[in-house]
């Protein structure tokens, strides 16, 4: 205990707060590809396997050709393909979706991992300096800011693309047409149908949209964030994103606020391990503290329209904010 | 009559496709499916030990989807079932370890009650956070799965380890019987059907089924005839988590022996699959439960006896359950009713 | 691919492997680790090369297929079935008794039977080694990415007692270097996940660690490539790994699970088999060892602390002639079980 | 060019084995108020929405303006100029007025929806027929009638010349109702052609120019409204005469039952929130509660049976509190409700009719002993249940989500009447109900009073309420406004109280 204290100035330090991002953006990338379906009602359990067929593909186009663009590109592609099955059974033939999901995400692992065989004949890791990472974005100014430097040079392009990616979601979904329809769908299909909406097509769209997202998703963590592909490389990231997405009802902004919550706990939980805490406790922290942070927001929000609801509140004050 | 004529024409069909696509694989990698699939047939049911092998995977899984069904059927997602598994685990685990006082069957229920009282209380965290404050159980049991398996693989490297190279703990001094040697069925298998029996009974016969059942169809309905629904919600979660609990329970009595780290990853999610699949109907879900262990335990014999690699074995098997998950792929009848009514109505114009 | 050009097929119905020696590998995890089951498959794809036997690899996830392979394997009737780590272990004994006619060998741990031949590592004196080198090397301060913080890291895979074994030698050594010297420790909680051993191995390397000794299995990867990106160094294990970010991996703990694998088939081949007994592979036999540290050294040119390479033989000398003792964790060393 | 701008000939459609409409005719012509009339499930939703192309239809063939029209969907069928305002609104909860409104017609400005223009374009609308609304809110934030309006709205938007009007003033209060007729008038003033389902006689009887009669999915007859009379029509839909107005027997008030002293409830909207509320209802006594929707009827009925919290004051049955005590144990002590909403709090609709039928009283004897269920108990209930209150069909096997809103409504009545309970509280007893159901549930109300229940009522229906209690309180904004007699009650002194006007 004492050496944490002791400590306290390595363990939060600037760099915190980029570690914090930079464990964050795997789940918000795969937060944002859940929230695309949820807005519609689809719960994407398959958002892992998304990911992970977008990770494969990702580094073996980059290898391939040379080119992280086209790598990225592709695995956008593959993970609207998968998504696109996913959706094509759910919606045409009545598929259970959360099995389904479930299904592609077994499909996912194993396929990977064929194809590392088939293709790269190799398993598990495949690692080459022929993949041609996402690059970090360098501002040269910074070089001599020493905190700015530590803050925000060399950040993976990707990961100043999740900033921007929260914010076109936020956009997308609040603002557009193609959100309201969405929003529609999700929360009264029959209301959007009579509307005039064509709810299957926009319901397809979603899960399209949700499968190029996981598989940017499966490219940054396999281009961006490092630069392999590993078996099963997601790890239960894209079930950690479909809880941030509970955890922000699928708005992209509170989303991500829970990612950076999960994050944060992990990167401290990283910092703390050293410190001769049991390794599991320090490894289960961010679960709980999401819990817990998530438990209390809704507890107090309870409260809060609690109060509001009461009729011992003089009715006044009520009558301007309605008026 | 008709219903399960089409039933069994769908199960027949999915079957038959992914066959096909199963043999174009393993075709292109340059194996003899027939050979394959053999393997996979009799690594299934072949022997004391491809049939054991089916059955020991059955066991678990059998629990853990009927124990998502339950919950499903008061309208809960339980993600966690995973997490009540090894919870189930551990305690049973330190009661079989500890409590060697007591006589053997005492001690057996004892394991039991601990793991179900254990699990069970797990379940309730996030019962009672969706029932009185709307907290997502789909969020909560998923990130409780992995503190459950940390809190478990704390205890077997530290205050319950066996000191041995393996996290684990030591042997507990009661266990399930094993038959059909050397695979590790075991009596387990049992115990599972009869609680499966049990709450399928419970389920559509008892007040209490009755009540999960109003609950998980109209929440508001039941409230409004004096059914409290968020109580009912708190109970049926509370059930799958105890049930959880007796698969993580016969996991440690029946087939290790001891609580192994990590032993339960993927009971969790195949029992949940299961489930999905038969849209938590109790009385189909043990089917479908059936129907994976028969593609697991195959899956390992084909891979122990043919060249064909894991993940193919795997990708096939994959491929097996997204084609059952589509109910309608083979709704051939109504589409061809269709075709006719359409062209009766062009003859018409 | 080891499945397909290991060249197994089939059960006992095929004619030409009935005069070949049939060895079956069953393994706690998937082939492609780089690191330990990659290992014991080099030493196995040797075999199958000089000496001309068959050899199956049987990879599971999860306890139930490890059992169940073994048994399986059993059953099939190999020659020899070599359970890769540890958590083969109680299978063996189990199931070991009722195929006499079958030899066993076990990797990484002691099973007592007749027909079990039990293999095991004195990893603490190679991560001794290990210690020792990042000890020193954390004060190189002429070289890039080297602060004067005496902070060295050590990053796992999951909390096992095993890696505990490798961490006692390592902090010793370590220690024996410069007393007063930091350790930061971490576990990944998996074998599997890269991206959560970079982040590990990043966090260190924030805390002022410039150098951490990965023991992570499948995460490994990520903790090399940690190394490079952020500049700093690492310290690889079980197999070399010097060349898999070369310039950032001072050395490699190299634990020689491929030699164990091929010697205990040879064994079986040339007839001396000996079952019911251990062999420890120490320092002095060559079972784990620091690499020639030849990559660092063409990276770093004229700045390569000779003096490390030097101290480390030196040390090696040492222990090999008992002058110095590395502990074990419990339940390890040549004594246990 | 044909004088109609709708024509619909020989229409089937089944729905599974349910034949919905067997021989569907319908006609309308330009400008004119046409009303479609029928008992519950005689087919009438079912053929307009297949005119607004919800379904496809099994056979027969629509004209819209002269075009045979083929594969409708709402699109097309928007596109040719029809709207619709469904039974159930269709109106997404979760979005504000406007965002509904301009759903699927949305105005672009760049990337984004042009909300200015479009809120400029709808209150040209609201300007032109008068209907005020509130653009800002969410949907689940706003009254029926409101959302009744927001509903017309829609259709207009959408260049509708031809407006489909489900049942529009079942949910509305008289006031509204009047509005919304208003609102029709000037609709037809600019020549929109509107089809117009209802279930009351009277109402159809004053603004129709063409009435269709559709009977168990077959077509009828058409006529004139000038050649018509309210019990002609009757016969039409029913073959038999009905008598609504039941015979009150006026019976001395026996002991209070209960007695609701100063409670204060809480709501999500202002409006409906409850302050200080005292009343009592007597055995054998209706009291009917009038009053506009959401000014606390639901919140004071969820307050009674304990699904709601009451923050302060009492609620005593037979003497005891009941208030903030469960559902169940106030059930126990001699409550019988029928909820307002019968979809979702009065049925379960994907369990049977006779599971329905013993739901209340399923963890007692006859039903069950000990944990078991006993099924033969269930069935025999429902066997009779059936038969008395003649619920069609009569297969208690059936989900209730297979019967008809009177039928349904039926089910809930039989159940919570025959528990022969000390209190009944009957919430819009016979909202969308056909005209034979209403009979019949009126009869069951006042069958429960003679045998000596008390009975709340809680209706829009100013004619339900007067004709059917002893007593009647009006409420406005949570607070009792006026208290009378049902023998001095007429709609104007009632409908003065509802607005919050004073007793003079
Ligand atoms: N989607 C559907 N699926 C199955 N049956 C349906 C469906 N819609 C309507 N029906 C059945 O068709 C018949 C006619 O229903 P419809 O809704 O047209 O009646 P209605 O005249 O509008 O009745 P109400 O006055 O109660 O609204 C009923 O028996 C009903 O049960
Ligand atoms: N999916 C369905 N399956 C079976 N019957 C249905 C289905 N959907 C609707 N119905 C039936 O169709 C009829 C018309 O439904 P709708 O919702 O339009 O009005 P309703 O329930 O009759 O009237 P109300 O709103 O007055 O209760 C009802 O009898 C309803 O029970
Ligand atoms: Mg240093
Ligand atoms: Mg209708």
């Amino acid at each position: 205990m004492s050496a944490i204290i002791e400590n306290v100035d390595k363990i939060f330090n600037v760099s915190l707060i980029y570690a914090t991002f930079r464990s964050a953006t795997p789940i918000i990338f795969a937060a944002l590809c859940a929230a695309l379906t949820q807005q519609a009602n689809i719960l994407n359990i398959g958002t892992e396997g998304i990911m992970l067929v977008g990770s494969f593909t990702a580094v073996g186009v980059s290898y391939l050709t040379g080119n992280w663009v086209i790598g990225v590109l592709a695995a956008m592609i593959s993970g609207a393909f998968i998504a696109s099955i996913m959706a094509v059974g759910h919606i045409k033939y009545n598929a259970e979706i959360c099995a389904i999901g479930m299904g592609i995400n077994m499909l996912a692992l194993a396929v990977t991992k064929l194809l590392l065989n088939v293709i790269f004949k190799t398993n598990g890791t495949f690692s080459d300096p022929k993949i041609v990472p996402i690059p970090k974005v360098h501002f040269a100014f910074m070089d001599d800011i020493p905190v700015l430097n530590q803050l925000l040079n060399n950040w993976s392009i990707t990961e100043w693309l999740a900033i921007v990616l929260i914010l076109v979601l936020q956009f997308l979904f609040y603002k557009t047409v193609w959100g309201l329809r969405l929003r529609a769908v999700g929360q009264f299909a029959m209301a959007a149908q009579t509307a005039g909406i064509k709810v299957t097509q926009i319901k397809y769209q979603a899960m399209i949209a949700s499968g190029l997202m996981g598989g940017l998703a499966g490219a940054h963590l396999s281009l961006g964030y490092s630069t392999q592909f590993v078996e099963n490389m997601t790890n239960n990231r894209g079930f950690m994103g479909v809880a941030a997405m509970y955890f922000g009802g699928a708005n992209p902004i509170l989303t991500a606020l829970g990612c950076l919550l999960f994050g944060f706990a992990d990167s401290v939980g990283a910092r703390l391990q050293a410190y001769g805490i049991p390794s599991q406790f320090v490894l289960m922290m961010p679960y709980i503290v999401t819990i817990v942070i998530l438990a209390i927001s809704m507890y107090v929000k309870y409260r809060n329209n609690k109060r509001k609801e009461s009729s011992l509140l003089a009715p006044k004050a009520q009558l301007k904010t309605q008026g | 009559m008709n219903i399960k004529a089409s039933g069994l024409k769908r199960i027949l069909f999915t079957v038959v496709i992914a066959l096909v696509i199963g043999a174009v694989l393993i075709l292109m990698i340059g194996e003899n499916p027939i050979e394959a699939y053999q393997a996979l047939f009799k690594g299934a049911f072949k022997g004391k030990f491809g049939f054991g092998n089916t059955v020991a995977t059955f066991t678990p899984l059998l629990l853990t989807s009927i124990a998502f069904a339950v919950a499903a059927q008061a309208g809960a997602f339980n993600v966690g079932v995973e997490g009540e598994v090894f919870l189930g685990g551990i305690a049973a685990a330190y009661i079989g370890v500890n409590f060697t006082f007591l006589p053997k069957p005492i001690l057996l229920i004892t394991c039991f009650l601990g793991a179900m009282v254990v699990a069970g209380a797990w379940a309730t965290i996030p019962a009672v956070l969706k029932a009185y404050y709307g907290v997502s159980e789909v969020c909560t049991t998923i990130l409780m799965n992995t503190v459950a398996v940390y809190i478990t693989s704390y205890l077997v490297s530290g205050p319950m380890s066996a000191g041995t190279a393996n996290a684990q703990s030591h042997s507990v001094a009661v266990n399930l019987p094993q038959f059909m040697k050397p695979s590790s069925a075991n009596v387990g298998v049992f115990i599972a059907i009869v609680i499966v029996v049990l709450v399928a009974i419970m389920l559509y016969k008892t007040k209490f089924g009755y009540k999960i059942r109003v609950v998980g169809t109209n929440p508001a309905f039941a409230d409004c005839i004096g059914i409290n629904s968020k109580k009912v919600f708190i109970n049926s979660m509370i059930l799958s988590g105890a049930i959880g609990g007796i698969a993580g329970c016969i996991e440690v009595l029946g087939v290790h022996g001891y609580f192994l780290n990590n032993f339960a990853v993927g009971l969790g999610s195949n029992g949940m699959l299961a489930a999905l699949i038969a849209r938590s109907n109790v009385v189909l879900t043990p089917f479908l439960a059936f129907f994976l262990s028969i593609l697991k335990a195959g899956a390992m014999g084909m891979q122990q006896s043919t060249g064909v690699p894991k993940a193919l074995v795997d990708t096939i098997i994959a491929i097996f359950i997204i084609v059952a998950t589509m109910e309608t792929l083979f709704e051939f009848k109504k589409k061809i009713k269709r075709k006719v009514k359409k062209e009766k109505g062009e003859a018409k114009a | 691919g080891s499945d397909s050009d290991s060249g197994a097929s089939g059960g006992s119905s095929d004619e030409k492997g009935k005069d070949k020696i049939r060895v079956c590998i069953v393994y706690t995890g998937n082939l492609g680790d780089k690191s330990y089951n990659d290992s014991c498959n080099e030493g196995a794809q040797r075999a199958v090369e000089e000496l001309g036997v068959e050899v199956k690899s049987l990879e599971g996830a999860t306890a139930e297929e490890w059992e169940s392979n073994l048994v399986s394997a059993c059953e099939e009737g190999y020659d020899l079935i070599i359970g890769a780590s540890s958590n083969i272990a109680d299978y063996i004994t189990e199931h070991g008794p009722n195929y006499p006619e079958t030899k066993f060998a076990v990797i990484d741990t002691t099973v007592d039977l007749d027909n079990v031949q039990s293999i095991s590592f004195a990893q603490n004196q190679g991560s001794f080694l290990a210690g020792a080198a990042a000890a020193m090397f954390t004060t190189k301060t002429d070289i890039e990415g080297v602060n004067k913080e005496k902070i060295i890291g050590w990053v796992g895979g999951m909390d096992i007692p095993v890696l505990h074994d490798f961490y006692t030698g390592y902090e010793q050594g370590a220690k024996y270097i410069d007393p007063d010297i930091k350790i930061l420790q971490a576990f990944a909680g998996t074998w599997t996940d890269p991206l959560k051993g970079k982040e590990l191995t990043l966090a260190q390397y924030e805390q002022g660690a410039d150098i951490v000794m990965n023991v992570a299995s499948g995460t490994g990867p990520g903790i090399l490539e940690a190394a490079k990106e952020a500049g700093k160094y690492a310290i690889g294990v079980d197999l070399n790994q010097d060349n898999d970010q070369p310039g950032s991996i001072l050395t490699s703990m190299v634990k020689r699970v491929d030699n164990a694998c091929y010697l205990v088939i040879e064994s079986v081949v040339n007839d001396t088999f000996a079952g019911g007994t251990t062999q420890y592979l120490s320092l002095e036999e060559g079972g784990v060892s620091l690499t020639d540290f030849a990559v660092i050294k063409e990276s770093l040119g004229d700045k390569f602390p000779q003096d490390i390479v030097d101290k480390c033989d030196e040390l090696a000398e040492k222990i090999i002639a008992g002058e110095i003792v590395v502990e074990n964790y419990e339940g390890f060393g040549p004594e246990a079980q | 060019m044909s004088e109609y701008v709708v024509e619909m000939k020989d229409i089937q459609k089944s729905f599974g084995s349910v034949k919905a409409v067997k021989n569907g005719f319908f006609t309308a012509k330009k400008g004119e108020i046409h009303s479609l009339i029928g008992e519950n499930g005689a087919g009438k939703s079912t053929m307009m929405k297949l005119l607004f192309g919800m379904y496809p239809i099994d056979e027969g063939e629509i004209l819209i303006n002269g075009n045979n029209t083929d594969k409708l969907t709402p699109k097309i069928a928007i596109d040719h100029g029809i709207g619709m305002v469904h039974q159930e609104f269709m109106l997404v909860g979760e979005l504000t007025v406007l965002e509904n409104i301009i759903l699927g017609f949305e105005p672009q400005k760049g990337l984004k929806i042009d909300f200015d223009a479009a809120k400029k374009e709808v209150k040209k609308y609201i300007e032109q027929y008068h209907m005020d609304i509130q653009l800002e809110k969410k949907v689940n934030q706003i009254s029926v009638g409101e959302a009744q309006r927001v509903e017309i709205i829609k259709t207009l938007m959408r260049g509708a010349e031809i407006i489909i009007l489900d049942e529009p003033t079942a949910v509305l209060t008289p006031q509204e109702a009047q509005h919304l007729f208003k609102i029709l008038m000037n609709l037809k003033k600019d020549h929109k052609t509107i089809v117009f389902i209802s279930h009351k006689l009277n109402e159809v009887m004053n603004i129709s120019d063409r009435i269709s009669v559709m009977r168990q999915g077959q077509y009828i007859d058409t006529v004139e409204k000038g050649n018509t009379s309210p019990l002609e029509l009757t016969k039409l839909m029913i073959g038999r005469e009905v008598f609504l107005n039941i015979d009150k027997t006026y019976s001395k008030a026996g002991k209070t039952v209960l007695e609701v002293e100063d409670v204060w409830i809480p709501s999500q909207k202002e409006t409906s929130k409850i302050r200080g509320m005292s009343f009592h209802v007597n055995e054998g006594e209706i009291v009917g509660v009038a009053g506009i929707d959401g000014n606390g009827q639901s919140e004071l009925v969820e307050a009674i049976i304990g699904l709601r919290e009451v923050e302060k004051g009492s609620i005593k049955l037979s003497g005891k509190n009941i208030a903030n005590k469960k559902t169940r144990a106030i059930r126990k002590s001699g409550l019988s409700v029928i909820p307002e909403d019968r979809n979702t709090q009065g049925l379960n609709r994907e369990m049977s009719i006779a599971d329905n039928l013993a739901a209340v009283e399923m963890d007692r004897v006859p039903y069950s002993k000990g944990f078991m269920i006993r099924q033969e108990a269930i069935v025999q209930n429902a066997k009779e249940k059936v038969e008395a209150f003649d619920i069609r069909p009569d297969d208690y096997n059936l989900p209730t989500s297979s019967l008809s809103g009177g039928n349904a409504q039926k089910v809930v009545v039989a159940r919570e009447v025959s528990m022969d309970n000390k209190l009944l509280i009957a919430a819009q007893p016979t909202r969308g109900v056909d005209i034979g159901a209403i009979e019949s549930i009126r009869n069951s109300l006042e069958k429960a009073k003679k045998e000596g229940t008390a009975v709340l009522l809680v209706s829009a229906e100013l004619e339900e309420i007067i004709s059917l209690s002893d007593r009647i309180i009006v409420i406005h904004e949570g607070k009792i406004t006026g208290e009378m007699p049902a023998d001095e009650a007429n709609e104007n002194n009632l409908g003065l109280l509802m607005m919050g006007g004073t007793h003079e």
